[in-house]
């Protein structure tokens, strides 16, 4: 166990090297929320109805920014090669990884959706659902975006192609997300979308790890 | 003075929460740039000793290899 | 042209210049914030219609107006690098980028809680708050930019030609910022004017705006002798100088 | 001790090689010769297990490697064209956590020492993209003498190395094959004498 421990105090170790590259996707959500009361409309009740799509869709692109980071170094410094042959098992050392990835880029996102919240005037039972729906699907995202990046990491132009791999598989998590917060707008109940979204989690969590293992060995050869 | 006795200094007209909300961050952030920049201050000078001490290793391994070939 | 000025070109002159300022702005930081502050919350009279929480305008009034001082500022200090070729001049444009940044925050804070009570809302995207928030933005994007060079020589060339980008866009993003908050007057936001001064309540505006000013200048003299210290490691004087902090200190 | 059966490698629907045999003992240095593109680097990553061949197979001590890898990736120590260090870390650090990784202990003392060995003294702690491409290759070579492995695949091991340098990395091939250790190495400079009697494997370029 101590072996995993490792490689989890290592990526903590460099994320906090490369503060930078970890802060700029936050700000890139923070204006991208900014631009819908400059680009729509400023009225509280407008911002209210289209405030939990903004968020979540500002949430997933500012992902997909920050996911390339994954593997990237490790792959170009060739630290991926000495981890493939440290007779550690590949998808026990990619979900640790992905766990180092979501809480350095998606923790600091719960953090600020409190002023994302407040930008866009949602209530307080609102702001409750979005906060349900990020912390069980900021996992998700990191799961299953991290699949892609296993593939793209051998490309070098591997960005914009990772958008077009992911964005469609991120569709069901956002329309599911979307509508918990709604109908928490509506003060109805909203366990259903969150016990589909961790369904959804569940499912990835099992599965991930070996198909980000394969993946690597793929792009690896 | 504006107000009758400290405690409605302290009420500040019912807007206490806020008035003091604002001058408490304004100036606690202003208390945080400064003393970053003192604690920055005091960690750069640290690492021109650390330079100094790093060179000096360097020449001495240096010398060594010389002297042992 | 400007000869008196050029020697301060050279880092150990500027190092020197910068500690004899030192002292004096912090003293004067010091006794202007205190004035200002205590004459403002308690002796200047209120506002008939806001009452007390109008004194959160002491301090919000002057970290607006020098969030927007310190990003000019910041662009002379970037003009003058790039026409004399002054790398103390690049460094100052850096020394000063955080203080701006905080002076944004403040400003966007105590704006924000100023207006709670009237409006009932932390955020109302008002003209001055949004114009506000696009210069932190601003601030963010000149700070990144430095931060992403290795070289800070050339950091300091990229940042610069930012600054001035930014300077150049301030008043473009005011004024269309002002023209869309007129063009949703209708989204039942009341305009939030500022209500006219009476000279008693002026005096202790004007002083808090010199107390943060002259802190500003403090925390970017101390700033920049870190960038002075950090960019001439190698250099004897600037050894000598640790020799001292450390025996100092002991 | 290191066997590969009738090996066949295509990259990008070129045959690299085909029906490969090659047997390397322990106590063995096997120096792979052959002109560029004549497949050097896919060999030795099919030996390491690391790209998996199109047919045949890799066998350590009679086991095939990619069924059971585990005690073949204990005594394996692969040096490829990319250092493996991660910049933003230390030499210390980077080192520090590759052992963690291949569960191998070793003290803070003998890290400084055997970088003190490959000439860094110094660099221990500084961020390893300020150092330059020959104290980097010195920094992922440290990790022969750090790791007890029988088995060395080294990757055009001598890139960015100054005269010392090689000469102190030829005669650690040297030790390592007298004590009864295996390198299969490859370079684009012929072996001194330093590096003791060794046998040449040539890869010919098929079109």
């Amino acid at each position: 166990m101590s072996l995993y421990a490792g490689i989890f105090k290592r990526d903590l170790h460099i994320a906090f090297k490369q503060k930078a590259e970890l802060v700029q996707p936050l700000m890139f959500l923070l204006m991208v929320v900014t631009l819908f009361p400059l680009g729509v409309s400023p009225a509280p009740e407008t911002l209210q109805r289209i405030g939990p799509g903004v968020i979540w869709i500002a949430a997933i692109l500012s992902s997909l920014l920050a996911m390339e980071r994954l593997f990237r170094d490790d792959f170009q410094d060739g630290a991926l090669e000495q981890y493939m042959l440290s007779g550690m098992a590949l998808p026990a050392v990619s979900a640790v990884k992905v766990a180092v990835h979501w809480l350095v880029s998606f923790v600091p996102l719960l953090i600020l959706s409190p002023l994302l919240a407040m930008f866009l005037n949602l209530t307080y039972d609102m702001y409750i659902a979005l906060m349900l729906t990020l912390l069980l699907g900021s996992p998700l995202l990191s799961l299953v975006g991290a699949i892609a990046v296993g593939l793209t990491v051998g490309l070098q132009k591997g960005g914009v192609l990772l958008a077009l791999l992911l964005i469609p598989v991120f569709i069901p998590l956002l329309i599911f997300a979307t509508s918990a917060v709604d109908s928490a707008a509506l003060q109805l109940p909203y366990q259903s979308q969150l016990a589909i979204i961790a369904a959804m989690l569940l499912l990835a969590a099992a599965l991930a790890p070996f198909a980000i293992a394969y993946s690597l060995k793929v792009s690896q050869n | 003075m504006q107000f009758e006795s400290f405690s409605d200094f302290i009420n500040m007209g019912g807007y206490a929460f806020y008035v003091w909300l604002s001058f408490g961050v304004t100036f606690l952030s202003m208390g945080i740039i400064a003393v970053q920049s003192y604690l920055k201050q005091s960690s750069l000078l640290k690492a021109v000793i650390v330079e100094q001490e790093r060179k000096a290793r360097i020449k001495k391994a240096r010398q060594e290899n010389t002297h042992a070939q | 042209m400007w000869k008196w000025l050029h020697p301060y070109a050279k880092t150990e002159r500027a190092y020197q210049l910068c500690l004899t300022l030192q002292p004096w702005f912090w003293a004067g930081a010091l006794l202007c914030l205190s004035i200002g502050t205590v004459w403002g919350l308690a002796f200047a009279p209120q506002d008939y219609q806001q009452g007390d929480s109008f004194r959160i305008i002491y301090i919000h009034v002057p970290s607006a107006i020098l969030s927007m001082g310190t990003y000019v500022a910041m662009a002379i200090a970037a003009l003058v690098g790039m026409v004399w070729q002054w790398r103390t001049a690049y460094m100052s444009m850096i020394a000063m980028a955080p203080i701006g940044a905080v002076m944004t925050f403040i400003a966007l804070f105590t704006g924000a809680a100023w207006g709670k009570p009237m409006w009932g809302a932390w955020w109302v995207w008002d003209a001055r708050l949004t114009s506000e928030l696009i210069l932190l933005f601003l601030y963010m994007g000149v700070i990144a930019l430095y931060g992403a060079f290795e070289d800070k020589q050339q950091a300091g060339k990229a940042a610069g030609v930012m600054a001035l980008v930014g300077v150049v866009n301030i008043p473009i993003i005011h004024y269309s910022v002002e023209w869309w908050n007129t063009l949703h007057q209708g989204a039942t936001i009341s305009k939030f004017d500022n209500p006219s001064i009476a000279p008693e309540m002026l005096w202790p505006l004007l002083i808090n705006l010199l107390g943060f000013a002259l802190f500003i200048g403090a925390v970017t003299t101390v700033r920049l002798r870190n960038e002075i210290v950090l960019r001439e490691l190698h250099r004897p004087w600037v050894q000598a100088l640790a020799q001292q902090h450390i025996e100092g200190k002991r | 001790m290191l066997e590969a059966c009738r090996v066949t490698c295509s990259k990008r629907d070129r045959v690299l090689f085909e029906g490969l045999s090659l047997n390397v003992n322990a106590g063995e240095l096997l120096y792979l010769r052959g002109p560029n593109g004549a497949g050097k680097t896919s060999l030795l990553r099919i030996l390491t297990g690391l790209s998996a061949p199109d047919d045949g197979c890799v066998k350590f001590a009679g086991q095939d490697i990619q069924q059971y890898p585990k005690d073949y990736y204990r005594q394996l120590l692969y040096l490829g064209h990319k250092s493996g260090t991660n910049g933003s870390l230390s030499a210390l650090d980077n080192l520090g956590f590759w052992l963690a990784q291949h569960n191998v202990q070793q003290n803070q003392g003998t890290l400084y020492d055997t970088l003190a060995k490959v000439g860094l003294v110094g660099l221990e702690d500084v961020p390893v993209r300020y150092l330059s491409a020959g104290q980097q290759r010195r920094v992922a070579l440290s990790r022969l003498w750090l790791k007890p492995a029988r088995v060395w695949i080294l990757d055009e091991p001598f890139t960015a190395l100054d005269v010392k340098g090689v000469a102190m990395l030829e005669s650690a091939m040297n030790d390592h094959v007298s004590k009864g250790g295996l390198v299969i190495t490859t370079s684009h400079q012929l072996l001194s004498q330093d590096a003791g009697e060794h046998r040449v494997f040539d890869l010919e370029y098929r079109f």
